[in-house]
């Protein structure tokens, strides 16, 4: 009898306990409702929550309020997220989304490795690119090419960029995320983006005159314009000293000037991936 | 004994070193055949180029034109042919177009009495005028167009005129020399300087390791009776830096990020004041400076009067060349000052010395991790917190690190003389300075 | 409203479910918690005297002796005691001969560290006290025992607090008389 | 298949989802501990998940909380007072946190993330996955922690084996202060680097 | 000229000291006190010392070729070992050294990055995580025996004064009195020379104090720490350290606590370590105080005789902290405030 | 036990999360950086002393008179619930400034172990009211001091050269373990001596 008893009361209790809860929190969650925008929470859901920054907020929660709040237009801001998070985002503002856009990656336009370029002092001090182009624009002759210092290995959030052991750094196109950082740190703005399936580089950024970039380096590309020459229709166009590849117009020609240049500065890029060295015959 | 004047808080004391050259009389340097005359020589925007390659130029002609508010003339140092207008790089590492110019022809003013013109009758507006005419910068190492700085915004005025005769950077003895040797012209300049700014009171600031040019200023300041003082300063690395020395001058602390003229100072080096001079009374442009020339691996340590463009080569053959192989060398003083890998490098209107240091003087040891000590934080005249801040810019946390006062850093290098670590704690910090200039502006661009 | 009633309701009727779950469950699991707890102390009690049971439990508040069992047969107590560890309370169990003299001691609850303290609860560490108390005196410092002082290396609060309570026990007997 | 290891590297709910910690730590100094304590657990896990999805349609949106709260609590309860009547020194010596279990924040995020949202099978395939790797990284920590720390390994006693090994060598003079607290929190430090470095592995050999 | 001439940013030369300068100096300041241990303790006690270098050494040298830098020349690894065997009791077996040094070198200072990264100081937490583990094996105390070869064991006074004051009777005065009274008489001058059963460094406090009068005049070590550390702690033994004995207020044995355990070793070589106090002198003197009174309160009431490690490493903890709190203050700040206020 | 015994037991001795291992999960996960380490610690220090309070009244005049400790865990449980959504809301309504210092670690409290630990705790060691709310209270306390000083000790790791796997928890799990070395030097023994 006391054992039903207690049973009882314990039954009861909690009974009238839950119910009071319930009503209590039921009625609550209706008065607080306004809490949350609704767009937002599936926002920061469609998003990857890497709080990496790399859409310039401090976090995806306050893209995600931007986005939401109509203040930033821009849908394609997280990198990291990729195509997923972006055909995601635009379903719920409402905007249909190209996901055919090919990925970028990032790539170092420089093959002057310690033995290929000249130097005429010993730098000592801060191992970062950005410290050591203040002093003469570091040590190497050539004031465009990768300083090699690495950066660019230190912004990447992807760990996508390691040394090559003679000077230079390389891109693990497969890690890259395309946040663009390293382009943006680098000193020397050798690091650009090309698209995933680019099929030639040319793999230089100095911007001296021939004679000069000659005297400097071995494989640096002189201008000497016999790619944009001979096959005009190859898409390479020659600035400022410095032959340009253009990946929205690969016309006929494109690999036979690889041939032609005289510093074989044009090299392939499917090559370039999956060979560790800098070696290109 | 009453305690001489200084700042308070942090500072060091290296050891001076400048009794290799402190004694040495001024001597005129040899010209080289070539003079090579950057077009940047000053703070702010390059001298627009007026001649090409070709042309004949008189000494002093004007070969390029202020190019922007805050900017300065250049002219040329010798008479000669434009032989090219290259790019070179400066000590500072800045590649700046630079004239050069083929010695050749006759020199108008070296050599020839020059009549002084009076100028007491002279208006403000005339002076100031001059002053920018005769393409005037700042010698303290700032290298800033005197003519902006003398021209007073409205509203302001100049309570307190300061010359700046610290001279604390080890090795450095020109402004020393200048002293004893142009103590009048030097004193006829500040007088110029007097009448423009008109202020209420003038103190020249002198560290106490130059007792001989306090007395000598002092009295030619008591013999005619100008209307300035002599202040001895306590010895204390970097006493010369402008906001430091007001502090131990005044007893007041310029706000952060504030000009000297919010307290109503203005301040200018010995140097500069000899320039007003020679440009007034002597009506003669910047085309020749005092270096000393000194170091560890200098045969002959001198003071040398110099014309612009002289290669520094030039200058450490007048002082015997080397007795040892340097480690390095360096244009301007060994705490601020640059290295230069390229003796072929010319003197500029900021090149206050040429030091060649040997191994044993500077000191290298490999760098470590930082060990917490504090020397930085203790030895930093700003108030600022060094290891803190490198170690944000190391970890690329730029927004951080410029909260933290890193803007307040006058790259004094004490923190960087101190540090056992042997951190280079300067270099971090021009470079997350160069990394928050690059976001400002794309900030701005957007 | 009525849907807040509602929500509330099915909140409270998953309370009423498990509560009345739990209840039975107790009611049935109640009984056993208690009749182990019985038979653990009983054990405990047994395995403290080679001869004759324990008697009926009778609480004290002798300091620091919480209750007192006689034996029945030999005669003598076995006490049940409490007294200051390193880590906290140790609940002790000691059987006593009718002159004071300690037959059996056992560690109950405790915390004690591992390795230290928690020796104690080793029957072999008892072996300093048994017998003793007597003719004999409880052995409450290191100097006073000749085989191990090792057991009680860098863990002398445990040992000084079982030996004491062991000795005040033991005192404690003897003002009982041959009762 | 990969759903139900995923628990043991990848998504371990102890070094990968840093739930559930308090326990790993505090019941982790014998062996036998931490497979008692990952029975209740895993049984907990198992019911809980079960009725959450059965009931995921009956319970109101505002009140999901106290009511996944109140079946877990259940289920806690339940292996209490189990525990008590059928296994009292390993209640004894798990303490206060089999009643924690209930805090426990795995099962909390575990009927949160994904028996509210999913189905009975796959709830119980994820309540196996976690409680299997729950019971994997608490066994891992207090075997480290009672080999080094006691220098033994205690098990359930068995006929004559009286459940617990002696490591030779160490039982005499173990490193004691693993088996204290600081100990517990440095080991599960180490081992939290070791699973970082193992979840990535798998991301690095199939790029 | 050179082929290549060296380009630097500023400053372009630098104070004569180095990182590994340093740590040498501090090593060979150690150097008297830790002969006079050897000397006191005899061959066994080299042995300790030699075995908690070389461990130290190998594996800071190991941690540093997994991490690819060089850091066994700067002498940070040698000092750690050499102060972690000071801090050993002669006796101690051989394995308890290592392991202090290898959790010392590779848990509290490389886990965290190597030199300069760890906020605990290495030494210390190895010795208090191995006195922990083999509590038996840290306190066989050695009676000093210069010349002998024999080894006997005997308590140090710190631990005679902890047994004894468990059961004190009323007519003692002092710590002095009571170790008469225990049967283990010292006199001052045996503390300050070092003629007491101890740990193989700490014991000369003569040669600690000259070792460390060096490095406070070659400012290597900060006086703010040491001061306020043995400063606070002589009040508070002065202050409150009589009771104990029921002589009241104002009536503690200061020189006593001063010269014995490794109050000395303590204050002027292992609180000051650089990496792991604070880096402003407000901050060091707040540091120092808690130091002091930490070892206060663990002499006089802890359950282990010596606190000055415990104490140590406990004020380690709030290092982060205090060089948060204690910020220099900025060049032209108050300045600028009085700006912004008005 | 006085109430400074209690206090000095809950805050050093046994201090939640360093020796009690109480409320890990925020500790590891809510100490990146000072302000909210402090933000939380303070919203604990609050909920704790609350709970003690009300689990000690419901445990005294409801549970054990009726016989009902069985539902211990599922009344605790929900009370400790239900105490937390009130607080954010009688906060949010009535101090906006302390829910916005406040507010969003509130939710975290819930799945806290150190609540409902303590508050275990306080039921199984007897205490009266007064005492369970101390031990409350200090056991706040001893998490606030805690998760501080590790905030404190990660925001200078973030600038330190940490191998790459050790980084963030497991960095954090060390530094704790090195702290509860160092707590060590509390314990019992101390209390005793220091105060009778
Ligand atoms: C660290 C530091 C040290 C300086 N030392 C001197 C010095 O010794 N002498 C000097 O005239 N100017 C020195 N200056 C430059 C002054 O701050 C200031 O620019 C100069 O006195 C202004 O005069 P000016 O414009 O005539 O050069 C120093 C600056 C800095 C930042
Ligand atoms: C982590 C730790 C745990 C301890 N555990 C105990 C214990 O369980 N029992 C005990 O009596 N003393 C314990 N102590 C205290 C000391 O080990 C011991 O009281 C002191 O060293 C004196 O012991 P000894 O004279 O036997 O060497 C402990 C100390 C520490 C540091
Ligand atoms: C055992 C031992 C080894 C030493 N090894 C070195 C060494 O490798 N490098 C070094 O710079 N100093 C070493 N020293 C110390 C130096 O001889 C000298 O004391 C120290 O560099 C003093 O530097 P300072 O004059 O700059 O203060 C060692 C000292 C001792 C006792
Ligand atoms: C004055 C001074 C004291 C030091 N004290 C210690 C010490 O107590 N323990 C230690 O491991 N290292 C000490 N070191 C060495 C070094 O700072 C230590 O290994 C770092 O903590 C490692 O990062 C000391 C160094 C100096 C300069
Ligand atoms: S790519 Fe640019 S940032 Fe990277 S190493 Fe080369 S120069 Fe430096
Ligand atoms: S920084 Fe960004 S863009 Fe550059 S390599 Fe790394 S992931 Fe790619
Ligand atoms: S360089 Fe900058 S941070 Fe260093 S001491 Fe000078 S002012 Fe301070
Ligand atoms: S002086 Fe160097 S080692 Fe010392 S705290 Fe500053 S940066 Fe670190
Ligand atoms: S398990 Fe205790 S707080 Fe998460």
């Amino acid at each position: 009898m006391d054992e039903i008893l207690r049973i009882f009361w314990g039954f009861l209790s909690t009974v009238l306990f839950g119910g009071l809860l319930g009503l209590g929190l039921a009625v609550a969650s209706k008065k607080l409702k306004v809490e949350k925008d609704e767009t937002v929470e599936a926002l920061e859901n469609a998003l990857p929550g890497l709080n990496c920054g790399s859409c310039g907020y401090a976090g995806c929660s306050s893209y995600a309020e931007a986005v939401a709040e109509k203040k930033d237009d821009d849908l394609s801001k997280c990198k990291p997220g990729g195509p997923e998070s972006l055909a995601a985002i635009g379903k719920i503002m409402g905007i249909e989304v190209d996901l055919n856009a090919t990925r970028m990656v990032a790539y170092v336009h420089c093959m002057g490795s310690n033995d290929k370029t000249s130097r005429s002092f010993e730098y000592e001090g801060l191992t970062d690119c950005n410290a050591a182009s203040l002093l003469f624009g570091g040590s190497k002759d050539c004031k465009y090419g990768c300083l090699g210092l690495g950066s660019c290995i230190n912004v990447c959030p992807a760990n996508a960029i390691e040394k090559t052991g003679d000077g230079l750094v390389r891109v693990k196109p497969e890690l890259c995320i395309s946040c663009g950082k390293c382009v943006e740190i680098c000193p020397n703005g050798v690091i650009r983006m090309i698209p995933e399936d680019a099929d030639f580089i040319v793999a230089c950024n100095s911007k001296d005159k021939g004679k000069d970039t000659k005297a400097k380096c071995s494989v640096g590309c002189i201008g000497c314009k016999i790619c944009e020459k001979k096959f005009p229709e190859a898409g390479y166009k020659v600035q400022d000293n410095l032959s340009i590849i253009q990946y929205d117009n690969r016309g006929p020609g494109r690999a036979d000037a690889v041939q032609k240049c005289p510093v074989k500065c044009i090299i392939p890029y499917a090559e370039r991936k999956s060979n560790e060295t800098m070696e290109v015959e | 004994m009453k305690r001489l004047n200084t700042f308070p808080k942090g500072g060091i004391h290296p050891r001076d070193c400048k009794e290799a050259s402190c004694d040495k009389v001024i001597q005129n340097a040899s010209m080289s055949n070539t003079a090579v005359v950057p077009l940047s020589q000053h703070i702010g925007a390059p001298a627009e180029c007026l001649v090409k390659k070709g042309d004949i130029v008189e000494e002093g002609q004007l070969l390029g034109k202020s190019g922007g508010f805050v900017s300065a003339n250049i002219h040329s140092p010798v008479p000669g042919e434009v032989k090219e207008i290259k790019n070179i790089f400066l000590p500072n590492g800045i590649s700046t177009p630079a004239v050069v110019i083929e010695m050749q022809g006759e020199f108008s003013r070296l050599g020839k009495a020059v009549p002084s013109i009076p100028w007491e009758g002279m208006s403000v507006e005339e002076l100031t005028a001059k002053v920018s005419e005769m393409g005037i910068v700042g010698q303290g190492g700032a290298t800033f167009p005197t003519h902006v700085k003398l021209a007073i915004p409205k509203g302001k005025t100049c309570e307190i005129f300061i010359i700046n005769a610290v001279e604390c950077e080890p090795y450095l003895t020109s402004d020393h020399r200048v002293m004893m040797e142009k103590g009048r012209e030097v004193l006829e300049g500040i007088r110029i300087i007097q009448k423009i700014l008109s202020p209420s009171r003038t103190v020249i600031g002198i560290e106490a390791n130059k007792m001989d040019a306090v007395e000598h200023l002092d009295t030619l300041i008591k013999q005619s009776g100008l209307n300035m003082e002599v202040m001895p300063l306590q010895v204390k690395y970097p006493q010369g830096a402008e906001k430091n020395l007001i502090k131990a001058v005044t007893g007041k602390e310029v706000p952060s990020g504030k000009l000297p003229l919010e307290l109503g100072v203005i301040n200018a080096n010995v140097g500069t004041c000899l320039s007003i001079y020679e440009a007034v009374v002597e009506d003669k442009p910047v085309i020749e400076r005092v270096v000393t020339v000194s170091g560890g691996a200098i045969k002959n340590p001198s003071n040398l009067k110099a014309r612009i463009g002289t290669s520094f080569r030039t200058l450490i053959e007048d002082c015997g060349g080397f007795s040892e192989e340097p480690a390095k060398i360096v244009a301007g003083g060994p705490m601020m000052g640059f290295t230069v890998y390229d003796l072929d490098t010319p003197v500029t209107k900021g090149t206050s010395g040429i030091l060649a240091l040997t191994d044993k003087e500077i000191k290298a040891a490999r760098q470590t991790a930082c060990l917490s000590c504090g020397r930085c934080l203790s030895s930093c005249p700003m108030g600022v917190n060094p290891t803190k801040i490198f170690k944000l810019i190391d970890n690329n946390m730029i927004d951080e690190a410029a909260e933290a006062g890193l803007m307040d850093c006058v790259e004094c290098g004490s923190c960087a003389f101190m540090c056992p670590a042997h951190i280079p704690l300067v270099q971090g910090f021009r470079t997350g300075k160069k990394i928050l200039r690059k976001n400002a502006m794309k900030k701005a661009g957007k | 409203m009525t849907s807040t009633v509602k929500k509330a309701g099915k909140l409270a009727l998953i309370c009423a479910i498990s509560a009345l779950l739990l209840g039975i469950i107790n009611s049935v699991t109640e009984p056993i918690i208690a009749e182990r707890k019985k038979i653990e102390l009983q054990n405990a009690l047994i395995s403290l005297i080679e001869e004759g049971t324990p008697g009926a439990k009778e609480d004290l508040a002798e300091g620091i002796i919480t209750s007192r069992y006689p034996i029945e047969g030999p005669g003598g107590w076995i006490l049940d005691m409490t007294g200051k560890g390193y880590g906290g309370d140790l609940k002790i169990l000691a059987s006593y001969k009718p002159d004071g003299t300690v037959m059996d001691v056992v560690l109950m609850d405790n915390s004690e560290t591992p390795g230290l303290g928690k020796k104690a609860e080793k029957s072999s560490y008892m072996d300093k006290f048994r017998g003793k108390g007597g003719s004999e005196p409880v052995p409450v410092s290191k100097d006073m025992i000749q085989e191990s002082p090792d057991t009680i290396t860098g863990a002398t609060i445990t040992f000084s607090a079982v030996a004491n309570t062991v000795k005040e026990g033991s005192d404690y007997v003897k003002t009982l008389g041959d009762k | 298949m990969s759903e139900l290891t995923k628990g043991f590297i990848r998504e371990n709910p102890i070094f990968i989802l840093m739930l559930g910690l308090c326990p790993s730590l505090a019941v982790s100094t014998q062996v036998v501990n931490a497979l008692g304590m990952s029975v209740g657990v895993l049984f907990v896990l198992l019911g809980s998940n079960i009725m959450v999805s059965l009931l995921k349609n009956f319970i109101p949106e505002e009140v999901h909380i106290p009511a996944y709260i109140v079946i877990i609590a259940t289920f806690v309860t339940l292996v209490d007072l189990l525990m008590q009547a059928y296994a009292p020194s390993l209640s004894k010596s798990l303490g206060v946190f089999v009643q924690l279990i209930v805090v426990n924040c795995i099962i909390l995020g575990r009927a949160e993330a994904f028996a509210s949202k999913n189905n009975v099978k796959d709830s119980i395939v994820d309540a196996l996955s976690m409680g299997l790797g729950f019971f994997f990284g608490l066994t891992l920590i207090s075997l480290i922690r009672e080999v080094f720390g006691a220098g033994t390994i205690t098990l359930f006693p068995m006929g004559s084996f009286d459940g617990v090994i002696e490591i030779p060598g160490l039982v005499n003079a173990p490193i004691r202060i693993i088996s204290l607290s600081a100990g517990a929190l440095l080991v599960v430090g180490y081992l939290k680097a070791l699973f970082n470095w193992l979840s990535e592995r798998p991301a690095k050999e199939a790029s | 000229m050179k082929e290549k001439i060296k380009i630097t940013s500023s400053p372009q030369f630098h104070h004569p000291q180095s990182t590994s300068s340093i740590m040498w100096t501090v090593s060979l300041c150690l150097l008297p006190a830790g002969l006079w241990g050897i000397y006191m303790f005899g061959f066994r006690s080299l042995l300790v010392m030699a075995a908690a270098i070389i461990a130290s050494v190998a594996t800071e040298a190991l941690l540093g070729l997994i991490n690819k830098d060089k850091t066994v020349s700067d002498g940070s690894a040698f000092l750690t070992g050499l102060l972690i065997g000071f801090n050993m009791p002669p006796a101690v077996p051989i394995y308890v050294v290592v392991v202090a040094s290898v959790f010392a070198i590779a848990v509290v200072k490389w886990t965290f990055g190597g030199l300069g990264a760890n906020w605990m100081n290495p030494a210390l937490a190895g010795r208090v995580f191995v006195f922990f583990s083999w509590t038996s094996g840290m306190t066989k105390w050695t009676l000093p025996h210069p010349g002998t070869i024999d080894a006997v064991s005997g308590p140090t006074p710190l631990g005679s004064l902890k047994t004894g004051l468990a059961s004190l009777t009323p007519s003692v005065q002092g710590p002095l009195d009571l170790l008469s009274a225990e049967g283990v008489p010292v006199s001052y001058m045996d503390l300050f020379l070092g003629r007491i059963p101890g740990c193989i460094g700490e014991v000369s406090a003569l040669l600690l104090i000259l070792g460390g009068l060096v490095l406070i005049i070659r400012k290597i070590v900060n006086w703010e720490i040491v001061v306020s550390y043995l400063g606070s702690f002589a009040l508070f033994v002065w202050v409150f350290g009589g009771f104990r004995y029921g002589t009241g207020l104002f009536t503690g044995d200061v020189l006593f606590h001063m010269l014995s355990g490794g109050l000395m070793l303590g204050a002027l070589f292992m609180a000051t370590d650089m990496v792991t106090s604070p880096l402003t002198s407000k901050g060091m003197i707040v540091y120092g105080i808690g130091c002091g009174f930490m070892t206060y309160l663990l002499r006089f009431f802890g359950s282990v005789p010596e606190g000055v490690s415990l104490a140590i490493i406990f004020m380690n903890i709030f290092v982060p902290l205090l060089n948060r709190a204690f910020q220099p203050e900025k060049f032209g700040m108050i300045a600028a405030e009085q700006e912004a206020g008005k | 036990m006085s109430y400074l015994g209690i206090i000095i037991t809950y805050v050093f001795i046994s201090n939640v999360i360093l020796s009690q291992f109480l409320g890990l999960c925020p500790f590891i996960g809510v100490s990146k950086n000072v302000e909210s380490a402090l933000g939380m610690g303070f919203a604990v220090t609050f909920v704790m002393s609350i709970a003690s309070l009300v689990t000690w009244a419901i445990y005294h005049m409801i549970l054990l008179p009726l016989g009902l400790i069985y539902l211990q865990t599922i009344v605790f449980i929900l009370i400790i619930a239900a105490l937390v959504q009130l607080v954010e809301m009688v906060v949010q309504k009535y101090s906006p400034i302390l829910y916005k210092a406040l507010g969003i670690y509130l939710p975290l409290i819930t799945t806290n172990c150190a609540v409902m630990g303590i508050a275990l705790i306080n039921v199984n060691s007897g205490y009266n009211v007064i005492e369970s709310f101390t031990a409350g209270f200090s056991g706040g306390l001893g998490f606030l001091l805690a998760i501080t000083l590790m905030s404190a000790v990660r925001v200078q790791m973030e600038t330190e050269k940490v191998p790459r796997y050790l980084k963030d928890a497991p960095i954090a799990f060390i530094s704790g373990g090195l702290m509860a070395m160092a707590f060590m030097a509390f314990d019992k023994a101390l209390l005793n001596n220091l105060i009778g």
